[in-house]
Order: structure tokens, then C-alpha cells, then sequence
């Protein structure tokens, strides 16, 4: 049965706006998290990863769904004693260009990404030889993915590589067209995931897997309820309906995790230099909470 | 002939509309006057995100800023009281208030999530810390530029340090204070996206509101929040204006 | 019980600032005042008597020589002890004429009603009763000055000092002013040290006049006036002092020109 | 006994590297001086993001600053002589000022870039919008707070309304405007990291470099970031009121 | 080319401010001052000599009446045609003594170095040279008082008010200052208006005294000052008129008390 310590709300947090946490609000809205008896709280709604996993230092957060990137940069420098516990989505970003870029007419395109050491930039990389480029050129700026769209549609960079629905947005409003989903870059390649941390996981792992059990509702209510999942998205965002569709349609929703896309991800932090691990797999079989996995599967 | 300020308003307001609807600027990037107008009475009703509504972020925000803003005032003024009538105080610790004024405060969010958590405490800490250092150089100022014959008769009258305190350096600093604690409301407010960048407890704020607003790119709500904080911001400008004339009547 | 005071080589020097010398104001002045008495202190514009009062207030720090009151050392805000009519006034332009009028026992901690009956009292005799309510700014240039004397004798002082206190006011009110004060002297008996540029009054209040040389100053001469009080101004005595003062004061300003 | 700034910094870096000594905090989520002296000097080295050293982020910076904090000088300080000068214009346009002064620097990123890209000027822009407002306030009170009769004693002269300016209003509300332009500089590089969060071209800036470094969970670097800004902002602050000290020398 | 001034029914009264009531200050003054003469204006404190002043200089606006200077009204800001030297004296206290003393002339645009020349001579006369680079707050009372007269009169005006002028001067300077001030009458014929406490002085620099009532004021006397100049200061005409005039303001005074 539950213990006392089960009775206490689970501290739970995510990221305004982003499509890819879409299981989280089903679970919230539909009840999955009630029907597991678990009491939860939304104890801060971020604006991006890293304050998030500043949260989870301070102690302030039980769980979260948040970027694989910043859940891994922090796992790693100390920042936030977590683990993985389910994967919450993988693809969902795509590389947007203007009508010259899509058809190689720059010669140095400027093209932004959201921001040093994510998933964004390694798929960015993984794309630019098939578009006959390399890595000196281009121009690499840092532009806040909101701010893209209007920085494409004036001219001020040719391109950019974000998750959705910024992408989707691009391409209805005919400011961009694709130029690769990021599934055509890189299959199966992981976005953004369900963490908790160290702590709940140890001492309440009761806790830990119900979360679980919770998100893979959720995750598999997406797939069975594509209309009412798009609702729920609109409810949270507020978002266009149509570009909701659009975005949706790009993100993958599976909750169980791939230890090859987050080891290769971890690569490629070690290889930029933003992070030290000497043994990328067993780091990677660490984070990723197999056990309690396997536990809540029982 | 009187300038109103509505007459102003209304010029703003008119120029405004006229840039929109000359249609060189796509309304996706610029909101007319109408348009914000429909986005407050949308975010009165629908709210951004879906069932936040404007008063609640509002009030939320309103919180925040009276918090910080207040803890500014009351520490920021011992503060510069301090530092103006102490030239020791001032050598050694003005250089320190020198180097922390210009941290922005979004720089300072992780270690206010860290301290202070999540909610209230964390974004009233990166309120305080913009409106704080205004306040403290107003004060400080202020009481710098008493003229030194006003002290000079409250000591001779018999007054010691404290009586100079409450009867010269006290009232004598209180225009500049008072200029100080408005600069330090504005700018207040204006640290209000950083603060609630620390992560919204529940979801409201109008700093919170702009951005999930910008996310979707609905520029209509975005003028609409800046619309909200710059009539909150004069309103309680407004009400520090009459208590201001009220505490100086004898300009 | 009044304070004598004693001014023993007492010098003066403002230091150098942005490239202009040091200004030498005293330069060595010996000074007595017995207490209880009344002593004018006359001189040249310039000539450091704004300053010599400073330093017995304890405004200023000597650069050299002592100043004693009762054998100590001045001391700024000591409550009751010395009261100071400056040449600039500084009536705080935040308080009314009568909350300026009450700071001294204000400060001296007497309740709100005490404080109200002593202002009111000095207000009347001052003359200032209609514009009590006013702040300074509101004032001519004469009930300034008179709102500034009624603040320091208000709060009354052992020892007073008073800088041109009168300049500023019309013929009568200045002489009702000086009766009033010798008034509240023959009462209290309190050490004051009186500057002015007329003469006459200088003759007619005190028990001795010192005159100042110009910068950097000494003491050109010191004149006791021993005349019985009550006075009356046609005093043929005073008359006599107050050439020979001025007969002074003229070598002086000869001297300097 | 003076006390020395030097003293006073090396008491809070002490404190400081204290509390990180007691194992309370995690490293992670602070950085004890030692660790940001480290940081500083591998941000000189190897540089955030990596090739990108300090000086250059410094240097980037400073130029936006300038740019955007001496707009707001030049452009302040006549609005607010004016506003000070004329009630008529006060009561006109202040609510106007008091309106928008209060909008946080983050909610104009959009109108930013829309009219003015993502290069030097929209982020001047955006530190303009910090820093003008303390200048115009402050601009506003001085000139209030001069005396009306040195007006008066220029009008007598013979002086008309542009000597009333030059001989009066001008050197009188000096040092109210100098402290206007400190506080100015001060919330000038408080906004820097809200002027380059919207994206950099070049990707230089101190703003940028904090963000790329907290992006990494780098606190140590985005301490050092911090302690960069505070020392330029220190050093310019130190050069102002040099200045200041040799204008206003007549106090 | 001296200018007339004229005066017809002037009132004033400051409105009501926080629940204190308006003060009417002048209640109807009539008063002429000839091309070229000095009139001194005397009064107890408080009678709006300084208010009287400042409405002809037009720094305030009557409530009623009206004052012409040559048939128009009067505007600050004309340069060359009033100079004030007010009660308060009003130095601006960034500027050193000398480019106080200069500003007139600066406002007048002359040339950096016949300023200089000018200054400096005023500064000679006045006994400022040594001070000269010194800012305001560095100088005695008298020395202040001194350098706002010279800045006023190196100006050059046609119309020159004096508000109590050499109130803080020493015996010996203030009639240099007399002296002074003749001096240029005598050779430039302006128009003056002179306030002062100290009767003697008003007769002996006057051609005409005007005795203000107290508030609300009109005029009490004019006094015609018919004795041929240079005066001495022992005539025994002024001593008559000294007398008189007093004699005048003792009756208002001991009407008002
Ligand atoms: N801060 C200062 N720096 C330099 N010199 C100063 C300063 N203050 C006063 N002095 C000089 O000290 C001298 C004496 O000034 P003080 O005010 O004591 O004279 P005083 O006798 O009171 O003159 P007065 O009769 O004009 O009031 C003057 O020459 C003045 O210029
Ligand atoms: N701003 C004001 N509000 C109200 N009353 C005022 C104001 N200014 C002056 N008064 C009043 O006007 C009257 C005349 O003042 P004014 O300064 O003209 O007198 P004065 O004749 O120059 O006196 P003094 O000889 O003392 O200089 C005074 O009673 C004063 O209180
Ligand atoms: N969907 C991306 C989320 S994060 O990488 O910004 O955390
Ligand atoms: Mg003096
Ligand atoms: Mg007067």
C-alpha cells in the first residue's frame, strides 16, 4: 500500500509550449496520474531546460519532462542528481530554409540554432553534408526559437533547425519550407524526456513507477486518441489547431527510451567538449532508469 | 493651451494605427491598436495559455513586483542612507554595490531558484535586486546633497547622530528617495519577464503570459501584456506621485 | 551657573583645494568671556568671525590653539549647551516657523504640549504668531531671521552665540529685538557672544567688545564697557566707545585697502 | 581606520568561498571563487562557446552598452530637461513615459529584431530602453530641484530662455542627471543579457556567453559572466564619477 | 536716457495654499521714480518691500495694478534695462566670484576678454580680487553680499533695484559702498531703488524716501530728499529727515504691536 510519503504530491514541472510534453498534459487532463493514486502538483512551468534543472538542484522538483539535453548536461556536471524514466518523445524538429537555401542557391548560409550543446545542433550537423555543406560554411547563430520565424522572413538568416511547432508554423505561414525532418536526419533520434530525480527514485520508487505507468497511458492515449490528444495540446498551448496538426504529426510519441540515440547523443557532447565521461555507454545505461523500468512493468 | 495626457495617448495611439494599416508592416509582427484591444478582451476571457486569464496573471505579477519592489525600499533606503552620510561606508562597500548593480538579473536565476526555490521569494529576489540599486544611489545621493548648515543646527540645537538622522538627513533626502523608489518601481517591473523566468508556480504572471504568447506568436497578446504592465506600472506610478506630493508639500 | 568661556591661540586654516593656497582665517586669537556676559565681537568683512563661532560651537575643528567652555572642549549637540544664530539661518524648509521654533526642546525631549506653549510664547514675542503655520520660504527676509533667533533662544542655551542676528530687521523690530534679548539675559544670565557690523549695538549690549583684525586675525583691541545696566541708548558713555571703536575699526580697514 | 574597498571585496569573497567550503551547496549550482577565478581564466583561453573567448564577449559587449546607454544619454537628458522645464509637456507626455517605462526590455525582443535584426541595434535598443528612462527621471528632478532664483538671477541679467538653459538649468541639474546616467549605465548592462537573448550575429556578448554557459550547466562560467559584467560595469562607473567629481567640483 | 518708473495701484496676494488662507501683500501702491533718481523704499519687516521689488523687476505677475518702466511693462529678460540685487543674493554656486561677476556682461555677449577686464575692475573695487577664483560657499557673508552687488552693477543696468544691499557689510565698507554706488549714479544716472533698514543710509544716498504700511501695504509717506549732493553724512538736513522718517515708522510699528 502506499506509504506516507506516497501521500505527498509529487512535485512535477515542464516547458511552456512544448508539443514534445504532450503525454504530460494528457495525463494531467485525463486522470492517468489519479488513477495510479498518485497525488501530483505542477510545481513550476519553465521557460527552458536549464533553469528547470537548477529546480531539480535546489530540490525543488520530484519529476519533470524536459530536453534529453539538458537532462543530460546536468546528469552529468552535477547540476541535478536525475535519472531517465521514460523517453517522452523522440524526433519532432525539423531544418526550415528559406526558397534559395531548399534549393542550395547560398553559398555561406546563416542558420540558427536554439542554443549550444542540444540535440538541435547535433542534427544540424548530421544534416549539413547532405546538403552539400560543411561546418565552416555556415554562419551558426543562437536565436531564441520564437524569434526565427521572423528573423527567416526578413532575411536575417536562411535557415534554422528547431523543434516544433516553430517548424510547422514556418511552413504555414509560407515564411520557409522544409528542408529535412529531423527524422529523415537522424531516425528515432532522442528529444525530450520524463526525469525524476535520484531522490524520488530511491525513496519512493512506489512513486517512480507510477509515473511511469502514467506517462505510458498517456504516451499510448496519443496514439489511440489523435483528436482528443490534439484538443488537450490546444488546451495547454493555446496553439492554432492547424498548426498543432502540422506539428504533431512530426513528433514521435514513445515512452520507452533508446539507450543508441542517447549514447550517440552523449558522443557528441564529449567530442564539442561540453562534457567529460569517460565511458559514454556506461553513463548511458545509468541514466537511463532500466530497473525501475523493468519494476514498473511487473 | 493644456497638453492632456490623453490627448498624448490618443496621438500614440493614432500614429500607431496609422503605421499598421499602411501595411508596410506585416500585422504578424505588428499589432495594431485595434488588434491589442480585441487580444485584452481575449486575454480577459480565453487567457494565454487557455484559461489563464489576464486579472490573474495580473494580480500574480502585481504580487511579485509589490514584493520585491517593497524589501528594495526598505533595505535599499537603510542602504543608501548609509552610504550618503558615511564617506567610510561608501569607500569601502560603494565599489561592491558598483560591481553587483550591473549583473542582470537573468543571470542571477539559477542561484535565485537555488536559495530561494521555486514561487514568490525567488521572483521577488530578481524584482528586488533590479529596483534595489536605484533606490540605494537615489537615497544615497539625497542624502549627500543636504545642505550641511540644516545638520548643523539640529547639533547645535542639541540633537545627536539619531535626532540628525530623523529631522535633517531623513526628510532632506526624501524628494531624491522618492524619485529613487519610482525609478526603482519602473525598473521593477521591468526585471518582471526575468523574475518569472525562475519558473511560475502555477502557471501565472503577466512576464510568464508575454512569453507563452511570443512562443505562439501571437504579437496581438504579447502588445496586449506589454500594454498591461506599462497601465499596471503607471497606475502605481500615479498613486507614488500623490503620496510623493503629499510627503513634499513644503516645495 | 553661566559658562565662561576661553580662547587661547586659536588659529584657523582652510587647506588647499584645486590648485588655489590655503586660506589662513585665525591667526592666534586669545579670547574671554566671563560668564554671564555679554561680549560683541566687531570686525572687517572677512576678518573670521562667522569662523571663530563655528569653532566655540564646535562646527569646526581648530587647526591650532584651544577653545574652552567651563574648561572643556565644545562639542556640537550636547543638549542645552550652546545655541547659535548662523549668519545663513538654516531654518529646515520642511518644518513650519513653529515646528522650527519648537526643535530645540523638541530635541531636548519636552512633550508635544510643553513645546507648544514655549513656541507659542517666543512666536508672540517675535511677532511671527500670524505665519507660524508658514514654511520658511513663505517669509519676508526679516521674519526669517527673527523665526532663526526665536529657535535658538527658545531651546535656551547656557552659552549663545549670534551672527549678525539683527541684519535683516527695520529699525523698531531691532530694537525691540535687543531689549528683548537683554531681557531674557537679565533672566537667565547666559554667556553670549554677539556679532555685529553696527556699532552701536554692539556698545549698547555688551559688557565688552573685541574687535578682530583682518585675515589672518588676531585681536586688535579689546573695549569693556562699563556701563550700568539698564542702558539707555543717548548714553553719552556709549556715544564715546562706540567713536572709538569705529576710530579702530577705520585704522583697520585703512590698513587693509 | 578606512575602509578600503579592497577589504570589503575580499570579506564577501571570503564569505563567500566559506559557504562553498561547508559542502551545504552543491558545486554545481555554485561556484565558489576559486572556481569562477578558473572559469575566467578558461573562458580567456578556450572561450564559451568554445573559440569564443571573454575579451572578445567583453569587447562586443561594451560597444552594445555604449551604443545603447550613450543613446540614452544623448537622447534622455534633453526629454527629460524638457519635462522638467515645462509642466505643460510633464503633464502631457509623463504618464506616457511613466506608461511605457516599465515594460521589461525582454517584451520588445520581437519588435526588436522585427525593426532593427538581430545585430548591434536591436540589442542597443534594448539597452537603450533600460538606461533611457533613469536619465530622463532623473533629468526631470534635477531640473526641478534648481533653485528658481538663479533663474531669476540670469532672467534679471538680461539672459533669455537659452541662457536660462546654458547658465542655470543645465550646470544646476548636473548632478542629479550624473547620477541619472550612473543608474542608466547600471540597468543598461542589467538588460545586456536580455538584449542578446533574442540571438546574436557573431555570437559575441557577455549576455551570450552566460546563456551558451548556463546552456551547458556551466555555473562556474556563468558566475564568471557575472563577475565579468560587474567589473566593466565597475570600471565604467569608476571612470563616470571621475568625471562627475571634476563637474560638479563647485559642491 | 534714464528710464521712469511708474507705479499705479499695485496688489498682490499670494493665493491660499493647504487650508492657510491668501496673503494680500500690496494693497494699492502708488509710486514714482523720476529719470535718474534713487528712491529708497523703507518699511517694518514683513511690508513687501522685497514683493514690490520683485514685481518690478517682473519676476511676479500684480493681482492688480500696474508698473511701467518708460510706459511698458517690465519683462525679465531684457538685457541691459532692471538689475536686482536680491535679499537672497542668488550667486550661483558653480560659478567662481569672478564669472559671477561677469555673467551680465556674458549674457550681454561680450567678448571673453573685455569680461575679464570688466570683472576684474569691479573686482578691485570691491575688495574681491584676492577671492576672486573662489566659488560662493568659500566666502564670508559680506563678501557674498558684495560680489552680488558688483555682478549686478558691472551689468550696466538702467534700472537698478537693491534689496537691502550692504545689509552685511562692515561700517567702513558699507560707506564705500555708499561712496561706490554714487559714484557710478553720477556718472551713468541710473534709476534706482533701494531698500534699506538703515535710515541714515536711505537719506543719505536718496532723493526721495517712500515709507510702506505694513501688510496689506500702501504707500505711508513720501519723503522728498531736497539737499544738494555730495552730501555729508553729518548735514544736518538728513539728521532732520532721519528723524522725521523714523519718527513715521515708529507710529506704524507701534500701530502693528
Ligand atoms: N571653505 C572655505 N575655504 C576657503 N576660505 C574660506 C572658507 N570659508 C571661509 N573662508 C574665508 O575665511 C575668511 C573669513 O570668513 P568669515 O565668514 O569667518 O568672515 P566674517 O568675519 O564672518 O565676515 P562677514 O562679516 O563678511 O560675515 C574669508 O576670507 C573667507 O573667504
Ligand atoms: N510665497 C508666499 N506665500 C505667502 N506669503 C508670502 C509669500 N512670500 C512672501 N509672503 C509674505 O509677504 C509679506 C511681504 O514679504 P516681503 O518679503 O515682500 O517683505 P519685506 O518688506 O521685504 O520684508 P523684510 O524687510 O523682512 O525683507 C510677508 O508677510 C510674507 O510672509
Ligand atoms: N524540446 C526541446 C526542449 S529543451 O531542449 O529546450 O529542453
Ligand atoms: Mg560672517
Ligand atoms: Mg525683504
Amino acid at each position: 500500500g502506499p506509504s506516507a510519503a506516497d501521500s505527498q504530491p509529487v512535485r512535477l514541472a515542464y516547458l511552456q509550449n512544448d508539443l514534445h510534453h504532450l503525454a504530460l498534459w494528457i495525463a494531467l487532463d485525463k486522470g492517468f496520474f489519479s488513477e495510479e493514486g498518485l497525488p501530483v502538483e505542477v510545481a513550476g512551468i519553465f521557460r527552458s531546460g536549464p533553469e528547470l534543472m537548477t529546480a531539480f538542484g535546489a530540490g525543488e522538483l520530484d519529476a519533470a519532462y524536459v530536453g534529453q539535453a539538458p537532462a543530460t548536461i546536468a546528469a552529468v556536471r552535477g547540476t541535478a542528481r536525475i535519472k531517465v524514466l521514460a523517453q517522452a518523445n523522440t524526433e519532432g524538429s525539423a531544418l526550415v530554409g528559406s526558397k534559395a537555401l531548399a534549393e542550395g542557391k547560398v553559398p555561406r548560409p546563416t542558420l540558427a540554432i536554439p542554443g549550444h550543446g542540444g540535440v538541435q545542433e547535433l542534427l544540424l550537423q548530421k544534416a549539413l553534408p547532405t546538403l552539400g555543406l560543411s561546418a565552416d560554411g555556415v554562419e551558426l547563430v543562437v536565436v531564441s526559437p520564437p524569434e526565427m520565424l521572423p528573423a527567416l522572413q526578413s532575411g536575417q538568416i536562411d535557415g534554422f533547425i528547431a523543434w516544433e511547432p516553430y517548424p510547422a508554423r514556418a511552413v504555414l505561414q509560407a515564411i520557409g519550407t522544409t528542408i529535412a525532418n529531423s527524422t529523415a536526419i537522424w531516425a528515432g533520434h532522442p528529444c525530450c524526456v520524463l526525469a525524476a530525480a535520484d531522490d524520488l527514485i530511491d525513496k519512493r520508487p512506489a512513486v517512480a513507477r507510477s509515473l511511469i505507468r502514467a506517462h505510458g497511458k498517456a504516451t499510448r492515449y496519443i496514439a489511440d486518441h489523435p483528436e482528443e490528444a490534439l484538443a488537450v495540446a490546444v488546451k495547454y498551448t493555446g496553439m492554432d489547431e492547424d498548426v498543432a496538426r502540422r506539428a504533431m504529426a512530426h513528433v514521435t510519441y514513445v515512452e520507452t527510451p533508446s539507450l543508441v540515440g542517447e549514447e550517440e547523443y552523449v558522443r557528441f557532447l564529449i567530442t564539442r567538449g561540453v562534457i567529460k565521461v569517460e565511458d559514454a555507454a556506461a553513463f548511458t545505461r545509468s541514466f537511463i532508469d532500466l530497473p525501475t523500468r523493468e519494476a514498473a512493468a511487473r | 493651451m493644456m497638453l492632456s495626457p490623453l490627448v498624448s495617448a490618443l496621438a500614440v495611439a493614432g500614429v500607431w494605427q496609422a503605421v499598421c494599416q499602411t501595411g508596410l508592416v506585416p500585422p504578424a509582427l505588428l499589432a495594431s491598436p485595434a488588434a491589442v484591444g480585441l487580444a485584452l478582451v481575449d486575454l480577459c476571457r480565453t487567457g494565454m495559455p487557455p484559461g489563464r486569464t489576464l486579472p490573474m496573471h495580473a494580480w500574480m505579477s502585481l504580487t511579485r513586483v509589490l514584493v520585491g519592489t517593497g524589501l528594495a525600499v526598505v533595505l535599499g533606503a537603510p542602504v543608501g542612507l548609509a552610504l550618503g552620510a558615511s564617506p567610510r561606508l561608501r569607500g569601502g562597500f560603494m565599489p561592491l554595490v558598483d560591481f553587483i548593480r550591473p549583473i542582470p538579473p537573468l543571470a542571477w536565476v539559477p542561484l535565485a531558484i537555488l536559495w530561494l526555490g521555486l514561487g514568490l521569494a525567488s521572483a521577488a529576489a530578481l524584482i528586488f535586486l533590479g529596483a534595489f540599486f536605484p533606490v540605494v544611489l537615489a537615497t544615497c545621493s539625497g542624502v549627500r546633497a543636504v545642505d550641511r548648515s540644516y545638520v548643523e543646527a539640529v547639533r547645535i540645537l542639541g540633537g545627536g547622530r539619531l535626532a540628525v538622522w530623523r529631522k535633517v538627513l531623513l526628510p532632506g533626502c526624501l524628494p531624491a528617495a522618492l524619485t529613487g523608489v519610482r525609478v526603482g518601481l519602473g525598473i521593477g517591473w521591468m526585471t518582471l519577464v526575468a523574475a518569472e523566468f525562475a519558473g511560475v508556480r502555477g502557471g501565472y504572471g503577466l512576464g510568464y503570459m508575454i512569453l507563452s504568447a511570443r512562443d505562439l506568436q501571437r504579437i496581438d497578446m504579447v502588445m496586449a501584456g506589454m500594454v498591461a504592465i506599462g497601465l499596471v506600472g503607471l497606475a502605481m506610478e500615479l498613486g507614488l506621485k500623490r503620496l510623493s506630493a503629499h510627503l513634499v508639500r513644503w516645495q | 551657573m553661566a559658562s565662561a568661556l576661553s580662547i587661547r591661540g586659536l588659529q584657523k586654516t582652510y587647506p588647499a583645494v584645486g590648485g588655489k593656497p590655503p586660506v589662513t582665517v585665525l591667526g592666534g586669537v586669545d579670547l574671554d568671556v566671563p560668564p554671564g556676559a555679554i561680549v560683541s565681537l566687531v570686525g572687517l568683512n572677512g576678518s573670521g568671525k562667522t569662523t571663530l563661532l563655528r569653532l566655540v560651537a564646535g562646527l569646526e575643528t581648530p587647526t591650532g590653539g584651544t577653545v574652552r567652555i567651563d574648561g572643556r572642549e565644545p562639542v556640537a549637540g550636547a543638549a542645552g549647551g550652546i545655541g547659535l544664530v548662523s549668519q545663513d539661518l538654516a531654518l529646515l524648509p520642511w518644518r513650519t516657523v513653529r515646528a522650527n521654533i519648537a526643535l530645540g526642546l523638541e530635541l531636548q525631549g519636552l512633550s508635544r504640549a510643553r513645546r507648544e506653549v514655549v513656541a507659542r510664547e517666543y512666536e508672540a514675542a517675535f511677532g511671527l504668531s500670524a505665519c507660524a503655520e508658514r514654511y520658511p520660504k513663505e517669509l519676508s527676509g526679516g521674519m526669517r531671521q527673527k523665526a532663526a533667533i526665536a529657535r535658538t533662544l527658545a531651546a535656551g542655551p547656557g552659552v549663545v552665540l549670534m551672527d549678525e542676528p539683527f541684519s535683516a530687521l527695520d529699525c523698531q523690530t531691532r530694537n525691540r529685538m535687543q531689549a528683548f534679548l537683554l531681557d531674557i539675559w537679565t533672566r537667565r544670565r547666559d554667556t553670549i557672544m554677539f556679532v555685529t557690523h553696527h556699532i552701536e549695538e554692539a556698545a549698547f549690549l555688551s559688557d565688552r567688545i573685541v574687535v578682530l583684525t583682518p585675515r589672518p586675525s588676531t585681536v586688535a583691541a579689546v573695549l569693556d564697557v562699563n556701563l550700568p545696566r539698564p542702558r539707555t541708548r543717548i548714553d553719552p558713555g556709549l556715544t564715546a566707545l562706540r567713536a572709538k571703536t569705529l576710530a579702530i575699526l577705520n585704522r583697520l580697514s585703512r590698513q587693509e585697502h
